[in-house]
């Protein structure tokens, strides 16, 4: 049904994983998003990352919200489950999943909106409550879906540009995830799929709650407040220069391949992102001092990617719960139902 | 020593008495203990909480009636009341009626202004007593309770040895505290003995009607329901009246659902960070296979519409308790109504309706509970279990609940991986059967079943759509779903009286009341049929009834007669035929105001009427 | 060249055409001259676009329906269709009526098997020529479409001199793009002329309809009317279609409410971090005396239940405009439906009921959003401006908005510091003047003024309780609050005719098309009296008008009849009187659908019509 | 209505302020939680402190969502409008009544349930937006009036009983509101006035949304996981040792009034909480340093409390939104509405 073409994300020369399949079996509808969408790329890599860990497709569950970004669940894995629920609220369906079936890999897209403004409450929560998932924030810093509002992310990728002192901070999905406890926490960018797979498979293998921040520009609402080139200022400013539905299209922005550790990137306005690395040494097991050589880096205007904190402890929500090994869904009525004899012992207890 | 049975008839085993107490004062075992005896003497009996939304200091009641008849509703008139809260000892005093009586501490002395001639008032020195015999402030407090059961337990001939039992098998792991509580009962029963004419016309009598029987409350039997149907997954946010459905839960599930060696749990319970997370567990689950419940009240359920109207169009089993309290907003939230009917029965935007269960007591508590999740998995979609604070927080005298080894889970259209292997192309949304039920998967079961639910616009094949046919064609079919389960809902309770030309139709735990009220009704010669309702989308069976019916009185506990609004939307009736009776301050509804209701309706002037007049409704009843 | 005119009657002044394109490329301004040109050669003309919930590469529609006789409804049947759109090639050539037109670009060869040989096939190489004309790929692409709008304007007799005109005033900011726009048009232009038997028999005539109107969307309008009536604080959350309201009112803001020197701001928007928030601030806002207001949609509004119920309860003026779009669920969030009607009516647990007025058009959408501010404060409760997609994002013809300058907001009964001094004691909850409507104090006025909001149980001193009485007392005085709004709300738009013997009975957007059902039903020989329900609760002339009908048919745009529930309950009409006519495929209702639906009710054959068949109706379109 | 009397948190010795008000003029109504909670003492610090200020009484907001914590804007300045809204959602609320009107004093009381997990969400934007106003958390670990839940921060005054290892972290709203930006941070102890009031005054006079921590025990229901004298416990296990509905009547915990930096104090549960004052010249305008000072005291056992941060700049959400300096709701129609002129002006452009 899309009009303008998309780069097949088919890979020839990858031969077939343990399970025997290929890289398309990893794949899903095609995409709608907009050609160029940072989205489209994180698609790519998720496809490459489960295609390379061999992970049986149907046992992978799929969960987003509404979005742009909660679309592309529906482009990789098309013989995985899916759910797209509510806005903002993927962190409880995936915990309820999971609490059901302890045994699927899950794995949650989410969007800067969907997660840090209506789903912030539920975002933290799902840290806190360590849920065995791993859960990719596509972060463009706007609302794209509903044409390009600011979201509470709204600087990423625009630091350079901040005008107005004073401002309240964004709020820092990273700088969150730190304070929060979560036991996995990431940043990666959508251009940099030689980083961004390692990432997103090490969070699939991940125990406990794996976050990764993906920067993942929007080509179409790339904005910036004040800038007189913005989609809003030419929504807002009655005499229009360019049809306000005219969305160009534009090619996918990525990095270098063998950048080291930090990178200039263009982006789609024209602004410049200072991505840097993790050093080699660096040691993500200490939450203090992740957080800051995180917050120290950004003081500096740059945007960290790498791996920043993990806990290896292995633990999640079922072992907090004490869940037994086999999955709540597949358990038997008579495993479950205390039965008559329970019941008529019972009632002697309410006389 | 005032002069007991004033004006007073012999009342063996039919009358009703309150305490009034202090919240946070230990008053709940001593009320437990008589309503207990009680109830061990063989004597049908009910026991209600009148209690602040705040956790100490605040004025709070327990209500028993003592119906040797069976009759189990509120009735607003007090025989006798125990008044140990000063603070509200000029109402209670009011609440006695004439001829009753009042018991009170009288260690300190009763402000003149306050008496009455018209009744009784008994004076045990109860603070004085426990001064004297026991030492320590807590101590004291918590014996003064057990003093004035003993005094209960000497005015209205309980048995003595009933209640030493039960203090016995209570404090059986701290058999030390055995002997204060035997000494504090003997205080109160011993100083009653001697200084009144015990027992007093109302007094209780030995009888053997509840051995069959259990004392439950409804949240409790909602929550063995929940067990018994197999429930794994419960989430849940803490809301008055709700919470202790959650607490029984968990409670049953540490005893029967854990492995005593590992320690291993067959449940898991999510206290989730708000309703709109506890819904979204939910569905979460039971997309994924579980069968997955969450207990609320009204401002969860305004909360969780969002994902309803989810779990309603993308048809994922779902069971939502509501224990209504008063609304709107916050309301009253430790008083009963029936204010969210029409919230549940349509709840969230767009077209959509519910499949929604109307238990009368705790015993149906626990049978629609089971219920439920069988509904949720045949029609896959959410199903609500409605009750309220009356049936979900107060002391019911059921029949034993029973359960049966046979009982096999409707899980619904489920296909297996073998299922999957064989056919040859899955379609979640296809009405393959004719029957408005498509086939579902569950995640991780084999990869021909995977498919991409959501909320959004899709086909019977599951896929997106913003098609206006391929829309239409999944709504229809749901509509025709739903509707089906008409005569899949438990189906009304019905008793038809020699003679009757109208009838009484009423919801919920206004049963005891209502059925009450058409006993009073045929006693003065105006015998009516009754229909309870108790499940949505209504059986056919309700609209023949409504047809046969030239006066309908609708009976029901909210202000905007929400049950009659369904009934003539959803049935057609003529609305001629409906009156609403309605009675929504907060308290459970009595028999004699529904009786004094219909009267009025009927025209009988006051003196026409053999029973009670309508001054004694009440607080609250409007018409 | 094919032969123009097959089968094709002169049809000046009265027909439909659609231009497909894929969303992303820029056609919204080239469609918007088209239709915008008819406007100012003085002919009626609506237009209304079909567009797919993404960003960029998928299907969308603009579909302009001309008639010189004023009917602005859509309808189903095209009889030119410009394909710019190969993906949809075969359903735009499907779509295109018996003897109708099809324009496409002709650079690339049409598919033998998309052929039809009952349309005329307009072949113009519009990417042929751009290419040819112009530079860079972003500027061919949006040259295509003025092409393709110089081509219509050859076929269709448009004034070039008007299209010259507009595109000047467009780009008098940019006048070097100026050149480029006149070149693109005359391409399409001359080659239309030279090609083909220029203007086709569905063709323009300047007329003199319009000078008096504009065209308007309805969020724009209504956000106009929230500027006039005083709004100051607007809370939101983006929701398709309700975000252009937002939109426009901060553009109208910017415009009028902000000092020119030193830029200071008389308005507050907050974009929300949820609708949740966003009716909090509105409540928040309203409490402390602004006029404040949020847009959103069907999602928004389950999400807002539990504030809308606090601002029932605690009487909060605050102003909900709900856009709907097609539930349930996220459902289709870029089609039109009228799905929200029974849920903003009862919204929120527990007894609660809301005023609510329903715009039929962009025009009315104004003065309603005015009057929502006024009745809001007038009644201290939640108002909806409930209107769609198709009100709210489609361009309409509507008289110019004027403005009386002698308008005076109601504020309501609000407490000025003078006359707070002056009372003895302030009581939030009195029925002082027996209306049902109490005082409001505003916070920070007036010492005398304090009093603790709550949606808690409150008395009518507005202190906390939770006692029978005085709930009940609060909970009536509402209930008689509310109810009284039924004579203030905007009374129905009723037309009768002579000689009707039953009526048609409507809401909001389904107005053209009902009422031109009416002439389509006369003019078959079966007169029709009208009614359109305007606001809720209903005025008592709806109960008056229905009962007056034998036969009402209750048209709407949802599946479960929801405007015909909530007449039944409401006014307690007899059932049998009401019958449904729904359509909610998600598209704008057509008079075909409605005037077919009627004659299938009352049995009239096909034959017996003299107008179209039922097979044209639109697609989704249901019984 | 109250049976237990109250402790009158009248202060006879202190005359007339400014305004020539007394203490009692900054008095509510009676109180009406359990004896010795941490709450009222709370509340009779903030009476001090807007007395202490001499505040008009009329001229200050009091917010707040549903909980023991939320009721107590009833029991100060009877004569301050208040709106006890719904649980969780005060910041919203607040929100809108400072956009209506920016001369009011806001000041809004919430708990940990509310606040951390059913408002966290909407504390966080409100922290974002940077909303004026004073927001004061009684912390107590629990949901107290829905009897005794453990809250998001549970953790809060029993860090030294933790058993389970690896647990997810509890939510910390003062790392939490250090990490998202807030201007004014703080934390306090209920039973430590001499501390509280200053703190409270600093809150009430920044410009911007200052935060207060208050450590304030439940009385009630101060029970700890896996304690088997805890109240839960004892509800959940068949026999009853005590009456579940007994709530014996306790005095409010006090720390000594001039402890130095350091104090313990044992809690009615009989657990020890270290808490920590900010040294005397502690720089709080430094945020990432103080995250690391509160991190690291606290990863010793020691609970932090005095002014952690302060961002003097001294803007507000007004400032951002360059609203009127006349609050919106004082504006007259005629300065608000554009008039006919307008419109006919606007309507040419609509055609
Ligand atoms: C309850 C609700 N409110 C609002 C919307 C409208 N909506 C859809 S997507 C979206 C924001 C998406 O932003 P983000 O999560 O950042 O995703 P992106 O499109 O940028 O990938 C909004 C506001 C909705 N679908 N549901
Ligand atoms: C929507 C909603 N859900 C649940 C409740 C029940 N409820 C009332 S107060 C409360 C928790 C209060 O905890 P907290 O905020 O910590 O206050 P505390 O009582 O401990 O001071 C809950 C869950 C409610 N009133 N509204
Ligand atoms: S609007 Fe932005 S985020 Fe959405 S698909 Fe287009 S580029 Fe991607
Ligand atoms: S329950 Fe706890 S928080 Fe609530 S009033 Fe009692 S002591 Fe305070
Ligand atoms: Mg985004
Ligand atoms: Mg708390």
């Amino acid at each position: 049904m899309t009009y303008i073409p998309k780069p097949a994300v088919r890979h020839p020369g990858l031969g077939a994983n343990e399970l025997g399949l290929h890289m398309r079996d990893y794949e899903g509808t095609i995409s709608t998003l907009c050609a160029g969408c940072g989205h489209d790329s994180v698609t790519a890599a998720v496809i490459q990352a489960f295609y390379e860990l061999s992970i049986p497709p149907h046992r992978i569950a799929k969960m987003s919200g509404i979005g742009c970004s909660a679309k592309t669940p529906a482009y990789f894995v098309e013989q995985a489950h899916g759910f797209n629920g509510v806005h903002g609220r993927m962190p409880a369906l995936a915990t309820g999943a999971n609490a059901a079936n302890r045994d699927l890999y899950y794995i949650g897209i989410s969007g800067d909106g969907d997660s840090l403004s209506i789903g912030l409450g539920q975002f933290c929560h799902a840290i806190r409550r360590n849920v065995n998932m791993l859960y990719v924030l596509e972060n463009n810093g706007v609302y794209g879906l509903t044409k390009g509002q600011f979201s509470a992310s709204a600087d990423i990728g625009s630091r350079s540009k901040r005008g107005v002192p004073n401002k309240s901070e964004p709020i820092d999905p990273v700088a969150l995830a730190l304070t929060l406890g979560a036991t996995f926490v990431a940043r990666g960018f959508s251009g940099d799929k030689q980083q961004l797979i390692p990432l997103l498979k090490a969070g699939l293998m991940h125990k406990g709650f794996a976050f990764i921040d993906v920067i993942s520009p929007c080509v179409t609402f790339n904005d910036h407040v004040g800038s007189t080139k913005s989609y809003l200022y030419t929504r807002h400013h009655g005499h229009e220069l360019v049809p306000v539905d005219f969305v160009p299209i534009r090619s996918e922005i990525s990095a270098p391949s063998n950048n080291g550790g930090r990178t200039s990137i263009t982006m789609h306005d024209g602004s410049m992102v200072r991505f840097r690395k993790v050093p080699e040494d660096y040691d993500p097991t200490d939450r203090l001092s992740a957080y800051e050589h995180y917050r120290s880096l950004q003081n500096r205007g740059e945007v960290v990617t790498g791996l920043l904190y993990l806990d290896p402890s292995g633990e999640d929500m079922h072992d907090d719960n004490a869940t037994t090994s086999t999955p709540l869904s597949e358990m038997s009525h008579e495993d479950l139902c205390p039965g008559s004899e329970q019941m008529d012992a019972l009632m002697e207890e309410f006389r | 020593m005032p002069e007991p049975g004033l004006d007073m008839a012999d009342r063996t085993n039919d009358f009703a008495f309150k305490i009034g107490t202090v919240n946070g004062t230990g008053s709940a075992s001593a009320n437990g203990l008589i309503m207990q005896a009680i109830f061990r003497m063989g004597i049908p009996c009910t026991g209600k909480n009148v209690f602040p939304s705040n956790i100490q200091g605040l004025p709070t009641w327990y209500e028993v009636r003592v119906s040797g008849d069976g009759y189990s509703a509120r009735t607003p008139e007090f025989d006798l009341i125990v008044a140990m809260n000063p603070a509200t000892y000029e109402r209670d005093i009011a609440d006695v009626r004439p001829g009753g009586y009042l018991l009170h501490d009288s260690s300190w002395p009763m402000a003149k202004e306050f008496l009455r001639d018209d009744i009784n008032f008994l004076g045990v020195p109860l603070g004085e007593m426990c001064v004297r015999e026991f030492k320590g402030a807590r101590v004291r407090i918590l014996m003064k309770n057990i003093a004035y059961a003993g005094a209960l337990a000497a005015l209205l001939s309980m048995d003595l040895d009933v209640i030493r039992r039960m203090i016995r098998e209570k404090f059986a792991a701290k058999p030390k505290l055995i002997g204060s509580n035997y000494k504090a009962i003997e205080l109160g029963y011993d100083y009653a003995m001697e200084h009144f004419d015990c027992p007093l016309p109302i007094r209780l009598e030995t009888m053997d009607a509840t051995s069959d029987h259990v004392l439950m409350d409804g949240n409790t039997a909602a929550a063995l329901g929940c067990v018994f149907a197999g429930a794994t997954v419960g989430a849940w946010y803490p809301i008055t009246p709700s919470t202790s459905l959650m607490d029984g839960f968990q409670r049953f599930c540490e005893r029967f659902r854990k492995d005593p060696e590992t320690g291993e749990r067959n449940f898991f319970i999510a206290q989730a960070e708000d309703e709109l997370a506890a819904a979204g567990v939910v569905v979460g689950a039971g997309w994924a296979g579980a069968r997955a419940f969450t207990p609320t009240s009204g401002p969860g359920i305004s909360l969780m519409s969002e994902f309803i109207g989810l779990a309603y169009y993308a048809e994922v089993p779902s069971v939502f308790v509501d224990v209504q309290r008063v609304g709107p907003s916050t309301g009253m939230p430790t008083r009963t109504q029936q204010g969210d009917i029409a919230a549940v029965a349509y709840a969230s935007h767009g077209d959509t309706k519910h499949i929604a269960l109307f238990p009368a007591n705790p015993e149906e508590s626990f049978h629609m509970a089971v219920e439920a999740f069988d509904l949720a998995e045949r029609f896959q979609t959410p199903v609500f279990l409605v009750q309220d604070l009356d049936i979900g927080m107060n002391d019911w005298m059921i029949p034993k609940l029973t359960w049966d080894d046979n009982f096999a889970p409707d899980r619904g259209k489920v296909l297996g991986a073998d299922e999957l292997e064989r056919i040859k192309k899955f379609y979640r949304y296809m009405d393959v059967d004719g029957d408005g039920i498509p086939y579902r998967s569950l995640p991780g079961v084999h990869p021909k079943g995977a498919y991409f639910t959501r909320g959004s616009g899709h086909t019977s094949r599951g896929t997106y759509t913003e098609d206006a046919d391929e829309y239409t064609e999944v709504m229809d079919r749901l509509r025709k779903k739903i509707d089906s389960a008409a005569s899949e809902v438990p189906s009304p309770a019905i008793e038809m009286r020699e003679g009757a030309g109208m009838a009484l139709v009423t919801i919920g735990s206004c049963d005891g009341a209502v059925r009450e009220a058409a006993d009073i009704l045929e006693s003065q010669g105006v015998p009516v049929d009754y229909m309870r309702v108790r499940g949505f989308p209504f059986d056919p069976l309700v609209r023949e009834f409504l047809d046969a019916h030239e006066l309908n009185f609708v009976v029901e506990q909210n202000r905007d007669a929400q049950l009659k609004r369904l009934l003539v939307t959803e049935t057609e009736v003529d609305p001629a035929r409906i009156h609403s009776v309605l009675d929504y301050g907060g308290f459970p509804l009595s028999a004699a105001f529904v009786a004094g209701e219909v009267n009025e309706r009927l025209g009988l002037t006051p003196d026409d009427r053999k029973l009670r007049p309508a001054a004694e409704r009440p607080e609250g009843a409007v018409a």
